[in-house]
């Protein structure tokens, strides 16, 4: 069982310049009081890994918009035209991952796995400056782990063990980052008593979990 | 029937009964309104849903549940929800029957080119360059031209999405089929001549015999 | 909707000479009405992907006891005398791989993926006839992707769309293989209406699967 | 006290807090036995499981719930099951905090063979070259001879599990530590001299100063 944190002390962890791992797609499933701590914090320099910047003002755009990121590595920033100003004004460097190699990255990161082959970019810009591996006469790019300092992981519930649930489509990449972090941050909507979650619901076993938020007051 | 419907209505003929479809953003969503009667599709959002519905009524959206371009969706009894990794394996492993997607560009040779204009717009890639390495067939749904330029040419002077040909390129003025001899004519829009096809593409087409306008799919109440 | 099919109907469709992914850990999980009903129309000369060979006369066991079995790639012999001594006989080609690989290699298979890169099996047997990739100066093996002609599933629940669930251990590599395969048949221990599993249960999407085995009588 | 219940019982003192352990079959599953109190472990099973505990009572056993080698468990409140990539992700990934394993052979430098004997016993690896590879500590509990012959050898006869040298053996006669400078003699088991180790050990043994006797864990009755 560990102590429950507030989001401003989960904040408080992340020190300017760290790499941090987002959940989250278009801000569906991001940890929205977590980033509203690190916006308050005025942390900056973060490394961001996640698959986009939502919109102005939603997920992580909000990160966006307050200045705290330097580098951001995403599949897509299309929604976002503060992301797309700052990365043409040269505030912000992003490097473009297509959104299957990201999930494949994230999840080689937590998996002990030194890359993976996969077909998509090739022949793309996507290929600059990567390993070409042919398998049975067939080209494979080789794509490489990604990890970061921290995880921040929005989940529906959380048990005492830190055990996590997901809903619906707010799942997406969050259960593969809480594999590839040094240290994982979860922010649950509900935190239930061990037990409650049945062993077959849980999608984040508690035990990659290092620090958990209160639930919403 | 507006240009963006009529693609739609084509693009919907396309879908076959008992497979599993994959509509990008924008054009592409309009095509789950024309699910032909009898027909059953699973649609897949990439976010990590198949067997998602039309928008839920006022009062009802779920923030855990949007579509791959946020918007709220519903979901229909026998849906499945999963993680990214888990929803790109559905793509790129070869179980996704087929993917609509919208293009800038398809060059004589079937490639396409859909996420950037350098120095203009870096959307970024999104989950385009797996849908299109991956999904068993690849329709692109576009404008045939924009701003009087066309779309269909001879070389990309965009930057590839992937290196596959796409499987069909769905207009308002044509249905055009990627070939290895070339872009075969197979349709033409209802009122357009072969000779309009012609001028506003910038690729040379193959034309066999008679080219027969292109049938459309009637609005579905029940779809999605 | 599909029709469900009797297992004496779902082995049938299973030809001699086939690869077959069997689900199951020790048996825990094997699909065990197909597997009788394989023995019973005395297929011969599978190649069999699985875990283990269990004990003689348990889950994939029996089909070993039969003589169905021409090859065999597994992780682990050890439980078994039989497997063993027909290894030794040479009446059966066995190829052992490491658990976690093979859980990868399968993943790969079913994923589109050419391959990936493992620390396991590096300066052992296992590395023999494989590439060794270096990684930031950290070697691994290229580990190549699994499939086969069908995979035969176990799972607790089954919705007329053939989505799936699974219980406690006898998940293991069952939702794994329901990717890699041709034909994907599930043997549920019931079927349930649609909607009666809630998406968030689902661990296979019934769009893999080709055929149900009908509810045990 | 037993060879294997001694080999045990000093196993678990290297249990630590809030830790994720795995037990390979055999000898290493009694050291559930023995967690000190005050500890919290949890426990995998790589067939998809963490939070397991002791058999279930007579009639209770659920087939659906086992452990590597096919015996009955029962799971703990808070447990978690998953399928085989899931608990080799844990493995490989480095976020399991310790595996005990046991073993054929240790050579001078701390190398395991645990998976086969060419010719005689070919078990197969299972998951111990994951294993081996992937935990934060690797501990190998082992009785410290068979049939009269040292199972730790100057080098290894049998096939490697893996080249990273393991962490600690614990045998009934001493706990061994794998140095970059050699193999270190760390404690002697109780009435067992140290000459008595080292005409049981085919290696060299590193011994600095007084090698203090051998603590234990005492059996814990809440444990698994």
């Amino acid at each position: 069982m560990r102590i429950a944190i507030s989001a401003a002390d989960a904040a408080a962890l992340i020190p300017d310049g760290a790499s941090v791992m987002i959940g989250g797609f278009m801000g569906v499933g991001s940890p929205d009081r977590i980033i509203d701590a690190l916006v308050a914090r005025r942390v900056r320099g973060l490394t961001v890994i996640g698959n986009d910047t939502a919109f102005p003002g939603v997920g992580i755009g909000k990160l966006i918009d307050a200045g705290c990121v330097a580098q951001a590595k995403l599949s897509h920033i299309g929604t976002n035209p503060v992301t797309q100003n700052k990365m043409i004004a040269g505030e912000i460097e992003i490097d473009l991952i297509p959104q299957g190699t990201l999930a494949e990255r994230i999840r080689a990161g937590g998996n002990g796995l030194g890359g993976i082959l996969t077909p998509t970019g090739v022949g793309t810009v996507v290929e600059k400056g990567k390993r070409i591996i042919e398998v049975e006469g067939r080209a494979f790019l080789l794509e490489l782990p990604l990890r970061a300092d921290f995880a921040l992981i929005r989940s529906r519930e959380s048990d005492y063990n830190c055990n996590l649930t997901y809903r619906l489509t707010a799942m997406n990449f969050n259960p593969l980052m809480a594999f590839a972090a040094d240290c994982v941050i979860a922010e649950p909507d509900e935190i239930v008593p061990v037990g409650v979650i049945p062993p077959d619901a849980v999608r984040t076993p508690g035990i990659l979990v290092h620090h958990l938020v209160e639930r919403p007051r | 029937m507006d240009a963006k419907e009529l693609i739609a209505r084509r693009v919907a003929l396309e879908l076959h009964d008992r497979t599993l479809v994959n509509l990008g953003i924008g054009l592409p969503t309009l095509v789950s309104r024309y699910v032909p009667h009898g027909i059953t599709v699973a649609f897949q959002s990439e976010n990590g849903i198949i067997g998602f519905g039309a928008p839920p009524p006022n009062g009802m959206e779920d923030p855990h549940l949007t579509d791959a371009g946020g918007g709220f969706i519903s979901a229909l009894p026998g849906a499945a929800s999963f993680d990214s990794s888990t929803s790109f394996a559905l793509i790129r492993g070869g179980h996704l029957d087929m993917t609509v997607l919208g293009g800038l560009q398809v060059d004589a040779a079937g490639h396409l080119a859909n996420w950037m204009v350098p120095g203009k717009l870096v959307p970024g890639m999104g989950g385009a360059m797996d849908l299109v390495v991956g999904a068993k067939r690849v329709i692109v749904a576009m404008q045939h031209a924009a701003k009087g330029q066309p779309k269909i040419v001879a070389t990309l002077t965009l930057p590839p999405t992937a290196i596959r040909p796409v499987s069909l390129i769905v207009t308002e003025m044509a249905v055009i089929e990627p070939t290895p001899e070339g872009l075969l004519l197979r349709e033409r829009a209802p009122g357009v001549s072969v000779a309009d096809i012609i001028a506003q593409t910038g690729a040379d087409l193959l034309i066999i015999g008679e080219v027969p306008e292109m049938p459309v799919a009637i609005p579905n109440e029940d779809a999605a």
